[in-house]
């Protein structure tokens, strides 16, 4: 969904951005290639056409000629008013380590009927196979189970929220 | 009328859909697979719904992830395009029994003109031509001659049990027959264990002529005129024009009077395209699509019809109110498939767009969903937009094509566009003098030749 | 009929003339000044020769540099497009002189009407209807109330020797007649010194409609329908659409066939424009334009005729073979001009163009010279482009309009797009509702809301 | 002219590329090497035009030029065919240091009438005020004068050739 992605786009740029202090970043052999990636996504937030950064001996400067999809921005105007995209982007403007993903459209419950208890909350340990949550899709409920153990960290969509294909469910350590 | 329209395709028609929604005031939901997250389409449709990985069958033709995108959505309509699940009668029906309307035809009509035995017989029983064959096997070479004579020569006898060309014979001459009949069984005898035959006419050099018809909710069918879609390679349409430069008014009037009339007693409801073999000796019926054909444009184009438009209007209950008078051809159309292929060797071209400069200007219309930066994906066919020109004639057409075509600029990938102004340099294309055979035979004389090819 | 054809402007109507001579197979020239090095039609055309420096006098307007250019490059015939020399009879004459063929009509039919006083007395004898104005000066209050009785009220009492408005009174009843000529006698005699008034027809809200005419080298001028242009800015258009909303057949009718006749009795050859102010009362002569049209695409597009192939069939001496009865109107068509200016300041926007995707699909129509990475100069007027849209009708073109617009993306630059997306949800514009004076007071009231307009 | 500027351009990118090769990064024989390479996949992956990374002595920078004017090369295509290009071409592809242009467009002629001896030859010292050529437009000889005192180094147009407002006629030194 372009307008999820964008909004994630978006959100994921400022804190990392903020984090580009340059001297920390030399040290590591990956080190550069991170600040490259931030000040490019400087560049897209501030539109800007060149960034230089010059800090305790290490100087970085980066340049993109201007922007291709137009289009894009059209769209994105019109899709970010789209229902489905305003009940998933709460889930998709964070970043999830390891998520349980859908692996279909439907409707999500998070309990087995209107009312009853959840089938699995925050912090609590869950085996592999157990049912996380349910999507109902054709009148059908298929129930969704952990992939694997581990402790659910956080329920990324709520209870009755529509999902698309691949959208972050929950979060699994 | 529809609220929501869901959109089950992609490319180039997902946005001619979406276009067509916007002028009725009707909301469009885009559904697509992960591949297609950055489509044109899904960019501008309302809603987007993600339903599926890339391969088609677990996305596009995905039923049930299609029905619960209906479901979040509220989508009150299904338009299928074409390809994918256009001709999918399963699925037509099953949206029935969910209450979303499926905008095409009823499940019954795309069941019997996808049964390709049965769409003949059905096509026989509405009287419209065949390709005259024999009942059943020839006993002896006697019955094969009486048959010869009757539809008359060249005609081709076939192995029962046959296919792939082995056990067929293309006989002239009365004097042939025995010989290849006797040639034939052997044949068929070694390869099927089985020598019976059975005769067919043999068409010569056929056009692929199709008549573009509407069906409105009473069932009374229109026809607008026809389409000459005879340049093929591999059975693709690769140039598509209208009106066909080899029928004149009274045939162009016959054939669609005809496939009207048999649309109309069909009760046939929605946009439908009977297609025709035509040679000197006349139409005969192959197939019936019952969906939205690619190349509907040139039809719009002469025809003023927005057959998106009616397509919704009639599936959604609403009369078209186009009466057969109102249909008034102005001028001619020719369609050019862009496709993302290699010009000389056909190979696919998927990857990033990087200069994307349509023509503009009179009489031209660019029908594509590409634009500059955008990276086509290589899990979908290759055609990635569509050319259509309109001219007070035939010779402005392709004139006006011709510098369409110089000024078409898609950049980073292979495009198709080199072969049409190739194309547009051969007398029998400028003529108008070609046949379903036509390119593959002058394809593989240029690849004979191909020094001759690089100038263009 | 001519081999080579110097195309005399720049812009998106240069690229128009460039496209109209490929398809009729004749090569092209394209002049320009420095500053249009990478203009698009440069870059098309067969040949090019710089001619100068920006400034248009120094290059669009330099006649001797046209003139070398045709010698050096052998053009036959000059394509003037509208603007520049497009209606300077001195150019027409001495290409006449140097041997080549001038698109357009005889230098005399361009001074007559390039002389606003003289083309009026033609209109009169041409029994063209014209505003109703006294003749000369009028003596007293009697004098005045007679011809307001004779013509209707209001009528306008206006200095003879005035302007700017000074000494002009709009007078609706009889009672106010002898109160504004003595208020507008002294405001004129303090003005300019004379207090000489005479009277005229006052047109309250008057629509701008405009005729096409074509005159066939025999000299009988068919009509191709007439276009609303009420539109303007600063009297600029801005959007003009055929046919008028605000017409009925019979005074469509009417109006072609005054104007068609008048230039046949006027003799007039090529293509030209009458235009008229319109009320309830009736049409009123206003000027004729003896060129092509910013605006000819409208016409073109409900019409099918191809204006600029007219016009140079007409000049190569060619019958265009259209008659009065071939016209036919099919839908409605409405043209956006799309200029590099601030959509709520109007202030020119030159400079690069990053990023440009016009709109594509059917009834689109985009004529523009521009492509990404165009630099815009600050020397000329600033229309980049026209968004041009056919539907069947006036709500499917408004609709369709709406998503062109949308979907049309220039960046780098200020555009007017914004404009007319916010023009569309006026109901006033929806309805047709609209004169002259409608899109300045709009604009007014939007500048004292601004608030209003930020949506868009 | 479009095809010779375009010609120009190329001409200089490629000097700019090479130069970009920093003689001081050479830690190791293919440590600037793979850096490049690390830094054209950054490129791609970011859609930046340019970057330059400077750190502890080392300098890179690495640009992709944007693949803008398509149109363009299709205009040169047609363009190169046209006389007055062909014309002028051969003057156009060298770098004039001070050449003296065409006020107008029209017809040049070297000699004031055929056969006669050209008005200037290389190496000719011309006062200001001096006839160097004649441009014939619309029927009229235009003497076109020195504009300065100096020797002429090459006679850049042919007799008889058409010439477009602008164009370099010969180089004065």
């Amino acid at each position: 969904m372009t307008d999820k992605d964008k909004k994630k786009a978006k959100k994921e740029r400022a804190p990392r951005a903020a984090a580009a202090a340059p001297a920390a970043i030399a040290r590591s052999a990956e080190g550069y290639k991170n600040l490259v990636r931030d000040l490019a996504e400087l560049l897209d937030e501030t539109g800007l056409s060149e960034i230089e950064i010059e800090h305790q001996g290490l100087r970085a400067r980066v340049s993109r000629a201007v922007s291709i999809a137009a289009v894009e921005r059209k769209g994105v105007a019109s899709a970010s008013q789209t229902p489905a995209a305003a009940a998933t982007s709460s889930a998709a403007d964070q970043e999830i380590g390891d998520a349980v993903t859908a692996p279909m459209v439907g409707t999500v419950y998070l309990s087995p009927e209107p009312g009853a208890k959840p089938f699995v909350e925050a912090g609590m340990r869950v085996k592999k196979g157990q049912t996380l949550l349910i999507i109902e899709a054709m009148k059908t409920m298929n129930h969704i189970p952990a992939p694997r153990e581990g402790v659910v960290e956080k329920i990324l969509v709520s209870d009755g929220a529509p999902v698309e294909f691949g959208e972050p469910l929950l979060a699994l350590s | 009328m529809f609220e929501k329209i869901l959109i089950a395709n992609r490319g180039e028609i997902a946005l001619r859909i979406h276009r067509a929604c916007k002028e009725m005031g009707i909301a469009t939901v885009a559904v697509h697979s992960t591949a297609d997250e950055e489509a044109m389409h899904v960019r501008l449709a309302d809603e987007s719904v993600c339903i599926g990985p890339p391969p088609a069958k677990e996305s596009y033709l995905n039923i049930p992830a299609i029905l619960a995108a209906c479901e979040i959505t509220g989508a009150d309509a299904v338009h299928p395009g074409y390809g994918f699940l256009s001709e999918n009668a399963h699925f037509a029906e099953i949206l029935g029994h969910h209450g979303i309307r499926f905008i095409g035809p009823s499940p019954e009509h795309i069941r019997l003109m996808g049964d390709k035995i049965a769409a003949k017989q059905i096509a026989r029983k509405l009287n419209l031509p065949l390709v005259p064959g024999s009942e059943g096997a020839v006993k002896d070479v006697a019955e094969a001659l009486d048959f010869a004579k009757r539809v008359n020569y060249p005609v081709l006898v076939k192995a029962a049990a046959g296919g792939g060309g082995r056990g067929m014979k293309v006989v002239r001459r009365a004097p042939e027959m025995a010989g290849a009949m006797s040639a034939a069984a052997a044949e068929a005898k070694a390869a099927f264990g089985d020598g019976t035959l059975y005769l067919e006419k043999y068409l010569n050099k056929p056009r692929h002529i199709e008549v573009q018809l509407l069906g409105d909710p009473q069932g009374r069918a229109i026809h607008l005129g026809e389409r000459d879609c005879s340049l093929q390679r591999r059975h693709q349409k690769i140039l598509e024009e209208a009106p066909s430069p080899a029928l004149n008014e009274k045939d162009r009037e016959r054939i669609g009077r005809l496939a009207a009339r048999a649309a109309t007693k069909l009760g046939y409801i929605g946009a439908g395209t009977m297609e025709f073999l035509y040679t000197e000796e006349g139409f005969f019926f192959i197939e019936m699509n019952t969906r939205l054909q690619v190349e509907h444009p040139v039809t719009e184009m002469i025809t003023g019809v927005n057959m998106v438009r009616e397509q919704i209007m009639i599936a959604a209950g609403a009369s078209s109110g186009i009466k057969q008078r109102d249909i008034r051809q102005r001028g001619h159309a020719v369609e050019c498939r862009i496709n993302a292929e290699n010009a000389r060797t056909f190979l696919p071209s998927p990857g990033e767009v990087r200069a994307f400069h349509p023509p503009g200007g009179f009489g031209v219309r660019v029908d594509s969903s590409v634009y500059e930066g955008y990276r086509i994906p290589a899990f979908y066919d290759s055609m990635i937009g569509k050319l259509i020109i309109h001219g007070q004639n035939r010779t402005e057409c392709l004139m006006r094509l011709r510098w369409a075509l110089k000024e078409f600029v898609i950049e980073g990938v292979d495009t198709t566009i080199p072969l049409f102004q190739e194309l547009l340099e051969e007398a029998d294309i400028i003529n108008g003098n070609y046949d379903i055979h036509w390119l593959e035979s002058w394809i593989a004389k240029r690849q004979d030749n191909p020094q001759n090819g690089d100038a263009a």
